[in-house]
């Protein structure tokens, strides 16, 4: 198994929530975050000091997926998530060991299909 | 409990300090009582009655202004600070209003207003301690037409916005037991003796004395609590990482709000000071809302120029500037005083907190004295001005003493204001410290007031 | 809609009970029908007058007190429950100020103030239902200085707030149909008759009758929503995971602001019950002032020893405990009582917060009955002591009756409020549990009130 | 500063339609100017005086008035948009407030109520421009008990809600800068004749001419700003996503408060409008209350039944339908038609929030529409019904008129408002579009307004 | 050293802790989530306008615990998250390389013990 | 290529984020996360109730890096998060097995640069 971490833009999650579902993803775990990289952040004005917000809002996708599946995810989310402008985030993999449902117990596969 | 651990030589200090500290609270009583002088000015009239008119308006006014400090002020200065010390400025603000109630029962209304004693050019006398006289038919000596226990509550409110003014400046680093010593010798004798000068029959700036104008309070409350706020910051210091961090507002919406409680609120201060329900209450109140319109453009205008956008705080710190400067004009000026004040105060508060605090680099937090001293200033000088009847004003007296009489009386009256709170500021600061110590510990500035002195958070979303 | 599913015994019993509460509620309108005695107290004057500037204040302290309820003391709630439930409690304050209003509307008024029945005592007649016989013209019968329609809003408002307290007791739990109907229920049956028992002219307790004191409402709002409170928890039982899990305010500025704008209100609520704008209503001003700020104070040391730190939830909570402990000595006592009466409240609901809670092991979610009951209870035996004159207060009556005299009527009045409110909440309660059922599901409250009972979240930070 | 880049051709275009608009503009004062006509109506009574009592309602109208757009209209707009425009909401309705405080002073009070000009039908003259030849003692014209100055403010506070009102139909995606240059244009050249036709002695609409029925501004606020809303909506288009994404309120905590704060404040706005503290400013405080409760009551009633469960929003958007509609009828019904009207309101709005916006699928923001121009309209033609002695009202006028002749009175004023309103409002609009660009581009859309246009954030709770 | 990812419901924050704390683990971080599975969010109106919050609230609790604890880790997750009903969320366990403890710069299990 | 996360205390997230970008690090995710471990939370107290806050507020750093600026980052971040006192937090490393630019497409140690 994979977990695909995606960090996107917050308007795009609604669309990649969306692309995941028609390759039949189901699980998904959202988190805010605030990314720092080369898109710039804004600045932002407080009676004359200049305060410049560098950590900009991002919304990170995970899902932990059958690695038959790693393919199609990837792809669904480049296509749902790029704007080709810059900050439009990264796809991470990294490898699971093992996955547990807390209901049933179910393992492996089992548990994130 | 309110002492922390000293070590002995520290401690003989923290003595001889607070016996100074004494020895000054001191003086203004025994003066008050020294000598029991003839009845004070009023009299003789035919027969004064109570004006249920008057009266009503008198009692919304102290609720208005009341509602300035808890949740107005409160608010607006709130929501500028970073979360860890919201509460801290709430708190302050609602302990402050507690604490100065108590105060002005106890000693705080006779010493402003009960005259008489020998020393009545600076300070009352203690006669009406404990509102002692004062009784459910007693008329107001200085208001005959309502009660002197609205008159009492009235100028209460006013008591307890002043220093409530001063904490925007050391904020999100002093003590809340350094603060509360602090206050209650800053009220007692810094507000006190202020109040009287300008606005007791006898007191040696109003009109019984210099003949300076102060209708509302510019130089009692504004000029007064904002150089006792740069008196503040001197003493406490900058807060951990200022200048390099940028310490914005928490909670953009608070500040909103409180800055609309305030506008709001100020009517009962401005149209409230007329002490009746009449034109010249109508009249200060149109002249606040004018003045602080024009304010609100002017310096939204000047941010939008020099800085690419307006800002909503830009808005509603023009808003607040311009009540400030229009308080000491509200009964003296017509709407094109008005309108011309509120044009000053704008861009000259702009400047204030942006020029004048970078250019001397001190860390006054939320703006106390490029808003509140600068603005007061301005708001009196101008008075000088617009008060003449050749500027659309109203007042006899400052045409009597022409254009250059009345700003010499003007700037007489601010400049003993500033002199005397700022060194006696300084002077209470520096024993508090002594006494307690003004700040908390760095850890503490680090996990901010809010856990480290009352053991609470703002907020818990997620709980 | 408003039933749940019952099965065919719940539903008989159902059925009979709420033919026992329909016969309860029938009696006070067939008592009040029975005969129409002669007209009450005032008239033969010499041609009463409306005085604008009575009105003038009453229109004001009317629209004070009604904002104690929206926002004020929605807010101070809406901040102490978990974010999941705070929609829930400005929503039951919201619609329980829509409700009473209809209800008093349609008989309240009537049944509280329109005395002259056969059973004036206790309760008024439906005389006045819908209103009737209200003209622009019309004078209120017992504040002659003031159009009748304003004595109605102004005494509405009283009848708005004192259900809108109790919800805090049941606070996080109860469903919101079941919190319409019990509010039906209590306002008509136990809020009209403690009031005009109180404030009627014939009315058992009050000057008419027994001669106890309560000049704003200790008895009729703040004893009588507190021990309804208490019968509330009773009935309902304790929240999930009390006492093991904490459950800390969501939002405390919130909860500051809405004490703020509670004790501004609060001037149109004491100083408002002079129904006139003279000097009873500034001493009332005064004395509320006073009483408030000590008690802030006095809960803060008390706190500030116990517990290491003052809170800001405490310095509010004080506030309150001042507030209500005021309200029914406003009238009677001077500076000095509301020193010794500020003092003791906040010590003592200090006390009703954290000991006399733990002791008994009652979950009342916002401490109703720590501060309202509790305050109240020290209000109204302390008015007993401070309305004397030799205590500095203005009670006539009170010297006549002497201190041991007056202090007995003040228990009793205490007594029956405490007693008939008790149990007639109880039962009440019991009712509506048996028709609709008090509670929400175990899942129901672990999600949260606000999605549950009303579809909606508080919050939506991140949309 | 104020102009975006344009190209030549287009530039031209808009130094056409400028040109229209400065002719437009032109009108109104050259039209002022033209006949200083007899004076009017007032005049030859037996000496007017000053009434304490009435004053200090007057004064705390004022201030009621203000208090309902800042804070109260701008927290309960604030709490209903998306987060990343919550700063935008609040700066509009704090910037309209001191926009036109201005253009009152400079010439909107003329043009309202300064009548004797050749137009005297349809607009006032400028003969009180900058608010010349008001002093402290001049009584005001229309209302003779109270001074000038007093009746200026209260006017004012009028002028600055309704085009505060519009700004809730295109939250979330108009430019700051539009938005300002609308709202002048905007409050010159429709809220000035709209409110001298129907308020102004010798308008086309009010007592002296038609004789519709309009109390507080069922025509002159609500229709007026109800149906410029729509045209707003209709120029600028739809938000982004509507209406697939949901946008769920930020914070309902926020929007029930602001909507609490309506009503408290909305007291100032009815009962004020007797300007007068005196049985008819009671009673209509009383049927402005119950009014409202009942709309708050039917609304949810309605929810209830149709989406299953009873909302915090809906609860609220009740009571704000109750007090638009009860706002036309609010000096001539009684408790009976304040019933009625409420119940009526809380329905009808209802369904034009759910039912007509989608029907017609225009993307309302707040409502506005649904909300006061349809609860304007239903409560206009129910003053229409309910004035009359027969259904419990007081209006000789409309008895006279007859139930027939009346609603045909109420209808016109509503359709010449609601025409006269829209087209202008759209010229208006498509004008400033052509200037300056109503619209802010699609990214700065979707980053919102708070930081593309004021450079600043809402909440920082993490800082 | 494995990292073990548990995302719960929220209000079984306590009880998991309670249960780490017992087989052992001290360091836990904490993390609000939203979550997109089987379980399906409530509907919320808003002025008839229909609004279904599909993301429903989870907490993630993380903590990276040396191998011979993973078993007991996962065996005390179970027991204390499990309400039988769906949205009871995932436990996945990822590997760790390393794991250094800042304050005194330990490395490895002793970082995490 | 690895992941770095790190656990700090929220005021060193400037020094931190700087000490990274020193060492050439220019993609950060940043989160805010709730820690429980040795260090003790502070107790509040709500009318009497004691109140233990257990879980401190803490920032979490993400940095998906190149196998070869592994230990340039380790060393800038002990360096600028250690205060020496309890609960200055943990570094995790984590391997990941792809990281993808979305914007552009581009993989592996490219993605990340
Ligand atoms: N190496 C990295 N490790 C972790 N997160 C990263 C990394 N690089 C970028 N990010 C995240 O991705 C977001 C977008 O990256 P950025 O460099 O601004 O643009 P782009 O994705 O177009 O290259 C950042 O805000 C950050 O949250
Ligand atoms: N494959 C997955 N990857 C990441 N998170 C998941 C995955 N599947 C489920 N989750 C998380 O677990 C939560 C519960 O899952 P859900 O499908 O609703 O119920 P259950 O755990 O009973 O199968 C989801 O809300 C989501 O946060
Ligand atoms: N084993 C772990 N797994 C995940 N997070 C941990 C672990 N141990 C500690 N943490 C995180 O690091 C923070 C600091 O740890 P703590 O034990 O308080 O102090 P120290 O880092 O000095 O040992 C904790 O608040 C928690 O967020």
């Amino acid at each position: 198994m994979k977990k695909v971490e995606v960090i996107i833009k917050p308007f795009k999650l609604e669309e990649v929530k969306e692309a995941l579902a028609e390759v039949g993803i189901q699980g998904i775990t959202v988190s805010e975050v605030k990314g720092f990289g080369r898109q710039k952040g804004h600045k932002e004005l407080y009676r004359g000091a200049e305060y410049v917000v560098e950590f900009l809002p991002k919304v990170r996708l995970e899902t932990v997926i059958s690695d038959d599946k790693l393919d199609a995810v990837v792809k669904a989310v480049l296509k749902a998530a790029s704007t080709g402008s810059i900050g439009d985030g990264k796809i991470f993999i990294i490898p699971v060991e093992e996955a547990i449902r807390i209901r049933t117990g179910e393992t492996g596969d089992n548990a994130v299909r | 409990m309110l002492l922390d651990m000293l070590g002995p030589r520290r401690r003989r200090m923290v003595a001889r300090l607070a016996l100074a500290a004494i020895l000054v609270a001191a003086v203004w009583p025994i003066a008050g009582f020294a000598e029991d002088a003839a009845p004070a000015a009023a009299a003789a009239a035919p027969a004064p009655k109570l004006d249920s008119g008057d009266t009503a308006w008198m009692l919304t006014s102290t609720a208005l202004v009341l509602f300035m400090t808890i949740p107005g002020l409160a608010l607006f200065y709130g929501g500028l600070v970073r979360t860890k010390n919201v509460l801290s400025i709430l708190m302050q603000c609602f302990v402050i209003t507690a604490l100065v109630t108590i105060l002005w029962t106890l000693v705080g209304y006779s010493l402003c207003f009960e005259g008489g004693g020998g020393f009545d050019s600076y300070i009352g006398t203690l006669k009406k301690a404990f509102l002692m006289g004062i009784g459910v038919d007693t008329l107001a000596p200085l208001a005959l037409t309502i009660p002197e226990s609205v008159y009492v509550c009235y100028q209460m409110t006013f008591a307890i916005i002043t220093p409530a003014l001063i904490i925007g400046a050391f904020a999100e680093r002093m003590k809340f037991s350094a603060m509360l010593i602090f206050m209650t010798l800053w009220s007692l004798l810094v507000y006190s003796p202020i109040c009287h000068m300008v606005w007791s029959p006898n007191g040696a700036l109003g009109a019984g004395g210099l003949g300076a104008l102060d209708y509302a309070g510019g130089t009692v409350v504004h000029i007064n609590a904002g150089i006792a706020a740069l008196a503040s910051v001197l003493v406490i210091g900058k807060r951990k990482g200022h200048p390099t961090t940028p310490f914005p507002p928490h909670n953009m919406t608070m500040t909103i709000t409180g800055a609309s409680m305030l506008w709001v609120g100020w009517f009962g201060f401005n149209a409230g000071s007329a002490v009746a329900a009449n034109g010249a209450a109508g009249m200060a109140m149109a002249v606040t809302q004018i003045a602080t319109a024009m304010a609100t453009l002017s310096w939204m205008g000047v941010e939008w120029i020099k800085q690419g956008k307006p800002s909503a705080l830009g808005a509603a710190s023009g808003a607040v500037a311009g009540l400030v400067a229009i308080t000491p004009a509200s009964g003296f000026v017509g709407p094109v005083g008005a309108l011309a004040i509120g044009l000053a105060a704008g861009a000259i508060c702009f400047w204030g907190v942006t020029g004048l605090k970078k250019m001397f680099g001190y860390d006054d937090a939320l703006d106390v004295v490029g808003v509140h001293c600068l603005g007061g200033l301005a708001g009196a000088m101008l008075t000088g001005v617009f008060a003449l009847h050749q500027f659309g004003g109203f007042s006899d007296a400052a045409d009597k003493a022409g254009l250059v009489g009345q700003l010499i009386k003007q700037a007489t009256a601010c400049g003993v204001t500033l002199v005397y709170s700022f060194v006696a500021s300084l002077i209470l600061l520096k024993i508090v410290d002594v006494l307690v110590g003004l700040r908390v510990t760095d850890a503490e500035e680090t996990e901010g007031l809010d856990t480290t002195q009352h053991n609470e958070v703002g907020y818990n979303f997620s709980a």
